[in-house]
């Protein structure tokens, strides 16, 4: 038996309450951390690196954000792509107004003006809901992404309205402009996923965590049994909105260097964030990462088989992409309609059993 | 990082089944699905096309047998940073990225990595300053000649006096549509026209308000910026108002067949900018027919050689072979680097001789490069639709702008950029 | 009949001053009278039914009693003091909890958690110390957690635990949410027909916890049932209500010979 | 009367013909909605791919050429024959019908009873699927489709309306295009009710609408249902694939126009017809004359786009049950 959670017992709640109260899983984690800390910077190469690893460490943030959200607060919403924007060009202002400001600060504080839009954007929620709320959720997009575009104040007045992140560094290291090394963001970001999904963890699975997912699973007997609606829901879009803020902050600066916002930030990443946590897994931690992975890897994957591999057209490799990634999602939702997060808890009840099939 | 990057380069490599390396590798960002797919599908094509040609005509450059190695980027900037760390690898002489948000986030990369990227006729316009960007490259002629050339047209028009004339700018309502606005400004203060800007959400397939104001206020000129679905709306919605088509100018890149075809006969007489010449009754496309399209080898259906998008790839490609010529001659080897192929750019000298030597003769503006100078002279024409026979043809000659508008900006700009990113001026 | 005084019970239970009164209570939906003009009061430490035919406007009256509704006209006063408008959050806060005639349990969660939401009435650790689960937080979570094993102790449901509630039988579902109730530590409790649907059995065990609450942690409760049956075993005290008027008012045996009551129940009995 | 008044009107009904505009793609996402629960992501998509299939009947091309092309080094396109638009309509038609079929059979079968949420996934996932699957068979280029629907300002009104408003006023301008579009509208609509009023599998429809459960116990097949809604639903998208198409030519972004529909949505109810021409006329002269009067003089334009959005959240916040739902009485 590999996977082994019998003679596990636990003497006290507060053992009991751990994320992986199975010692099997917590030695996994920890030998993971490990692993994507020391040796994965020996052996990823800058073209994984900056190509598929970076923006899925950031895309895991937004997810994990929206999973928040959506996933443990019921509030379904599509102005993920605005509020990345938000805390973009949060960063973009802070780096350039005050260019002895260290990255780490800008980016938390990024998240911080992020999870105000948030509030904000989050008070019709209280009487708008399910899919009227998501698509009240896009007036945010939509106007938020018109603003940075019209107002120069934003862009600092450059001639085209594009953004571009000034060299910033950590400890020496460059992680920002012309110079940063694939490997020092890389670390970087690893560092601000590590946290941000363990504060996720501790958030969902406390008090606060119950109140979001009460007003998930019954919004009336929650306030009932004296859960405050609005400000749960706002405490939900604040949080939410901060990882999404923070991941849009690392999308500008670290991973694309510079971007516009129309472009960068529009409808589609709203829509991309929330295939993300739909396929991943709704109010799963695990989920929000296993989606990102599946966004963003599959495609690269699948030009490399198709136009690597098997020397097709690009651009019938690229609509041969949409159609395999559609035809996946369905399937997926077919076998398993929660996610990769159940179909993973599916095959650890196998693996129990393993090699032992009764 | 000398180990990974080694490994990057085989890795890459093997991931798009990598040339040998004694090639000339022409990496291609093309997009031919995606929103702007049907943008980007000749441009691609006429790319790819003309390094055939040179492969099968001419055994290759100075001996060097070139490699197009294509990478699908759908127009989005972040399957683009995708493409570029895959094909950087490979020893890629020099980028065409095809998209101005692209350009953005490149120019810092490929100063880095020491690769030259040639925008033409796109991306950031003050690259043109050469002692600050040094790896970018925008010759023959950027957004600002554009507005200036178009502004040109109509004085030439009006026998050089457009006082109290109107003129509205329809602009794609984004980085790429602003880039106009600042050097129309200019001009109209400079030639005290009216300007009137009206902008136009993405991705612009309900234009009403906009025309339905052009149609009150009646300006006598309409410029316009405009990408994808927003050319042919916005042609279809003047041919609605029945704005007189000859006075409707838009940039090169809302000037293909593609915008004008599916307005149908409403669009006869529609103008717009060019940096290249139109048509395919150049010695050049008999070679292609033979060596390339008849061969079986064309990089797409071989439906789209001599269309406006195809000749603009093909006239990239021309410059960059003679960037990758003028480069041999510098360093004295066939085996150029991508360092040594920006100094070719750098140096390059497109005479009229050369482009006749090629069976292209006229097809592009006579111009010279320099470090001062990465953006030549800034000359364009203007073409106009015919839809009867359903082609463009070119009716002015490419004709100066206003460069000490122009210049003027530029150096504000580039200045700016130096500034945020520490860069000081000067020429390697 | 409010008397003041707190008296002993039989079974050697104290009553004391009332805890809740509702006064001339009225409530409408539009045109429909579902309350008209009814007033009782409930004293610390009984059982409490308000009982009636369905339709009556019992589950109404609950909904008034913890705010969720807002009476057109009437007080109700709670430890003496007239409740001006309040939020149901804010009510549960002063020390209502309820269960719900459906179950209204939280699908998505374990049995544990569902049972711990009901303490989150007591727990007040910041965002920030929740989110590195530090001090406060994990002390609160520990000590809450404590309070609530003791309640899947005396509910008899241990095995269930970690069990998301959707895969519960009804009869444990009905329990789990009175765990839940029970968890706020309520000064005043409702139960919304905690037994309807229930067989003997379900019915005899669910009596017995109501008993030993009320026994045990002293809790007022005030109950709901539309059959007598039960009610009348475990109530000190009962409303009878019809047609939402108030048709009778005493104990079990006083409201046993009532000739209104007997009319509505089994005399002149209308279709149900 | 100055001349600023009449262009005001002018204005507000060219939001009314844009209204109608957007309540065509409304109208298909609440067929779906009201008789499945499902909210359709995919609309969009389908008005893409029945205005790619007409054309391509029309024009004989020839179905995944590119691909055949490719792979067998073949060098095809084209049948040679020009379809009379009529007969390519029909085959298109059917097309959507298969398509339908296909969608039950293959997608919705496996995923009777899921949360709503599902569902529209499963429908993103179809969106992305007929994507590529819509260029792969006809290729990505831009495409012309005409099938003699006239375009252009309307002359006649235009003369006969400029005496109105002084030498400045130039007579009120209506496109063609979109009157026809609003008279097919106003067809569609009427043809909908009536095949919800009088024909047996209308009543079937609108009984699933109102009560799955109840639907299905007296013995009308859901399946069946779920068919005939996805293959009108089709057909809708043909309408509004050949009004949008004919205005822009027919390309990817023309997958696009669903997000012109969710603003409408919102204001006219998922599960309400006239809700959706409601709701569409209402969010047409709304943008319009924001951008009229506000937008393009004081915050420099293009602020329909999210003014619509805007508007229907100010709706909402103030009657959260839309424009045709009853006050909501919440209980526990």
């Amino acid at each position: 038996m590999l996977y082994r959670e019998a003679g596990d017992f636990k003497t006290t709640y507060a053992k009991d309450q751990q994320t992986f109260p199975i010692a099997f899983d917590r030695w996994g984690y920890f030998i993971m951390l490990a692993l994507a800390f020391i040796v994965g910077p020996m052996i990823i190469n800058d073209y994984w690196l900056n190509a598929v690893v970076l923006p899925f460490l950031i895309y895991a943030i937004a997810a994990l954000g929206l999973n928040i959200l959506t996933g443990y607060c019921g509030q379904v919403s599509l102005g993920t792509g605005g509020f990345m924007a938000v805390g973009a060009y949060a960063s973009y202002k802070l780096m350039t107004s005050f260019p002895d400001l260290s990255i780490i600060i800008v980016v938390l504080l990024s998240g911080g003006v992020t999870a105000l839009v948030g509030i904000l954007f989050g008070l019709p929620s209280l009487r708008i809901k399910g899919f009227y709320l998501a698509v009240a959720t896009l007036a945010a997009q939509f106007f938020l992404v018109w603003l940075f575009n019209k107002v120069p104040w934003f862009y600092n007045y450059s001639a085209s309205g594009q953004i571009s992140a000034p060299e910033r560094s950590v400890f020496g290291y460059a992680i920002s402009g012309a110079n940063a090394l694939p490997h020092v963001s890389y670390l970087f970001c690893l560092s601000f996923v590590v946290v941000l999904a363990w504060g996720a963890r501790n958030l969902t699975r406390g008090a606060n965590g119950r109140k979001w997912m009460a007003i998930r699973d019954m919004d009336i007997a929650a306030e009932i049994i004296g859960v405050d609606p609005l400000k749960t829901k706002l405490t939900a879009f604040a949080v939410s909105s901060f990882y999404i803020g923070i991941s849009g902050a690392l999308l500008f600066a670290v991973y694309l260097g510079a971007a516009e916002v129309g472009e960068a930030f529009g409808i589609t990443k709203s829509f991309l964030v929330l295939f993300m946590i739909i396929i991943g897994g709704l109010g799963s931690i695990f989920g929000s990462f296993a989606g990102a992975a599946f966004m963003v890897l599959m495609p690269v994957l699948l030009k490399n088989i198709f136009v690597g591999q098997m020397g097709w057209p690009t651009d019938l490799a690229a609509h041969m992409e949409f159609v395999i990634v559609g035809g996946l999602i369905m399937l997926f939702l077919i076998l398993e309609p929660h996610g990769l997060a159940a179909l993973w808890r599916t095959a650890k009840e196998k693996l129990r059993l393993w090699p032992f099939p009764h | 990082m000398k180990f990974t990057k080694l490994t990057a380069v085989a890795v890459a490599a093997s991931l798009l089944a990598g040339p040998t390396v004694a090639e000339l590798v022409f990496p291609s960002l093309s997009y031919r699905t995606g929103p702007y797919g049907a943008n980007g599908i000749p441009f691609a094509d006429g790319y790819s096309d003309y390094f055939t040609l040179v492969n099968e005509r001419d055994g290759g450059i100075g001996g060097e047998m070139t490699k197009v190695v294509e990478c699908e980027t759908a127009y989005n900037t972040e399957k683009g940073v995708e493409c570029y760390e895959s094909t950087k690898g490979m020893g890629a002489l020099v980028y065409q990225p095809l998209s101005t948000g692209m350009t953005y986030q490149l120019i810092p990369k490929v100063t880095a990595d020491d690769i030259p990227m040639h925008t033409m006729g796109y991306g950031r316009t003050s690259a043109a300053n050469g002692k600050v960007f040094s790896h970018v490259f925008n010759y023959p002629a950027n957004y600002w000649n554009g507005a200036s050339v178009a502004v040109n047209h109509v004085l030439s028009e009006n026998g050089g006096d457009i006082a109290g004339k109107k003129i509205a700018l329809v602009y794609h309502n984004s980085a790429y549509g602003k880039e106009p606005i600042r050097t129309l400004e200019e001009l109209a203060k400079k030639h005290n026209f009216e300007l009137s800007l009206l902008a136009v959400d993405h991705p612009g397939q309900e234009q009403k308000s906009q025309w339905l104001q052009i149609r009150r206020e009646k300006p006598d000129y309409v410029f316009m910026w405009g990408w994808g679905v927003m050319n042919q709306v916005a042609i279809q919605e003047a041919a609605n108002i029945r704005f007189p088509m000859e006075n409707f100018i838009g940039i090169w890149w809302s000037g293909s067949e593609n915008d004008v075809i599916p307005a149908g006969d409403a669009a006869h007489g529609y103008k717009a900018l060019n940096m290249h010449a139109v048509g395919n009754n150049f010695p050049v496309f008999a070679d292609i027919q033979k060596y390339v399209v008849d061969a079986g080898k064309a990089a797409g259906a071989g439906d789209q050689v001599g269309t406006v998008l195809y000749n603009r790839g093909l006239y990239a490609a021309m410059l960059a072979v003679e960037a990758a010529k003028t480069a041999q001659g510098i360093h004295g080897t066939a085996a150029i680097t991508s360092s040594m192929m920006r100094d070719g750019m750098e140096a390059l000298d497109m005479t009229a001789a050369k482009m006749a030597g090629l069976g292209m003769a006229g097809f592009g503006p006579e111009f010279t490069v320099s470090c001062e100078n990465h953006g030549g002279p800034g000359l364009g024409s203007v073409t106009q639709w015919d839809a009867t026979s359903k082609s463009w043809s070119q009716i002015s000659d490419f004709a100066p702008s206003d460069m000490d508008v122009i210049g003027k900006l530029i150096a504000e700009d580039s200045a700016a950029y130096a500034a945020e990113n520490k860069i000081e001026e000067g020429c390697k | 009949m409010t008397q003041t005084q707190t008296y002993q019970t039989p079974d050697g239970r104290t009553i004391g001053p009332a805890v809740m009164e509702m006064k001339n209570i009225t409530l409408r939906f539009g045109g429909v009278v579902a309350i008209k003009d009814i007033s009782f009061d409930i004293r610390e430490g009984e059982i409490r039914a308000i009982i009636g035919p369905n339709g009556a406007g019992k589950s109404s009256m609950l909904n008034v009693m913890n705010g969720f509704y807002h009476p057109q006209d009437g007080d109700v006063m709670f430890h003496g003091k007239k409740r001006g408008p309040m939020k149901p959050h804010q009510i549960a806060k002063q020390g209502i909890a309820r269960t719900f005639q459906n179950i209204a349990l939280f699908k998505g969660m374990s049995t544990l958690d569902n049972i711990m939401t009901g303490r989150l009435t007591h727990m007040k650790s910041g965002l920030a110390s929740q989110m590195m689960w530090w001090g406060s937080a994990q002390r609160e979570e520990t000590a809450n957690r404590e309070v609530v094993e003791k309640i899947i102790d005396f509910l008899e449901i241990q095995t269930i635990r970690k069990t998301p509630v959707g895969r519960l039988p009804y009869g444990l579902q009905k329990r789990v949410e009175l765990g839940r109730a029970l968890a706020a530590e309520p000064k005043l409790l409702l139960l919304d027909e905690p037994m309807a649907g229930m067989n003997v059995e379900e019915k005899e065990d669910m009596s017995r916890f109501i008993l030993d609450v009320n026994d045990e942690f002293g809790t007022t409760i005030a109950l709901i049932e539309h059959d007598m049956g039960v009610v009348m075993d475990i109530a000190d005290r009962v409303v009878v209500m019809d047609y939402g008027k108030k048709i009778g008012d005493g104990t079990p045996a006083e409201v046993r010979q009532d000739q209104a009551v007997i009319d509505a129940y089994l005399g002149v009995a209308h279709d149900e | 009367m100055s001349a600023n008044f009449y262009y005001g009107i002018e204005v507000f009904l060219n939001g009314l013909m844009a209204g109608v505009m957007y309540s065509l793609v409304a109208l298909g996402f609440v067929l779906i909605f009201k008789a499945s629960g499902i909210f359709n992501y995919a609309q969009g998509v389908m008005a893409l791919f029945a205005a790619l299939c007409l054309v391509g009947f029309q024009s004989g091309q020839i179905p995944f050429s590119h691909v055949i092309n490719a792979t067998f080094g073949t060098d095809i396109h084209h049948f040679g024959w020009h379809m009379p638009a009529f007969f390519a309509i029909i085959l298109t038609l059917m097309m959507m019908i298969l398509f339908a079929f296909l969608v039950e059979k293959f997608l919705l079968k496996h995923l009777v009873n899921q949360e709503p949420i599902i569902l529209f996934m499963a429908t993103i996932g179809l969106a992305y699927f007929m994507e590529g699957f819509g260029d792969l068979m006809w290729g990505s280029d831009i495409k012309k489709l005409d099938v003699g629907i006239p375009q252009g300002g309307n002359i006649w009104l235009e003369t006969n309306t400029a005496f109105l408003g002084g030498p400045d006023f130039y007579g009120f301008y209506i496109d063609n295009l979109d009157i026809w579009a609003t008279i097919f509208a106003a067809i569609l609509v009427i043809a909908l009710i009536l095949f919800s009023q009088y024909t047996k599998t209308g009543r079937a429809l609108r009984a699933v609408a109102d009560d799955h459960q109840a639907a299905l116990s007296v013995g009308i097949s859901l399946r069946t249902i779920w068919v005939i809604v996805w293959s009108i639903a089709g057909f809708v998208a043909l309408v509004a694939g050949i009004m949008w198409g004919s205005k822009s030519g027919v390309q990817f972004s023309l997958s696009l126009i669903a997000l012109k529909a969710l603003p409408v949505l919102m204001l006219g109810g998922f599960t309400s017809i006239p809700g959706a021409i409601i709701g569409g006329l209402i969010i047409g002269v709304g943008e319009k004359m924001f951008e009229f009067l506000i937008g393009a003089p004081f915050l420099g334009g293009a602020t329909e786009n999210w003014f619509a959005y805007m508007l229907a959240l100010l709706f909402l916040v103030f009657r959260p049950q839309g424009l045709f739902g009853e006050k909501i009485i919440e209980r526990v």
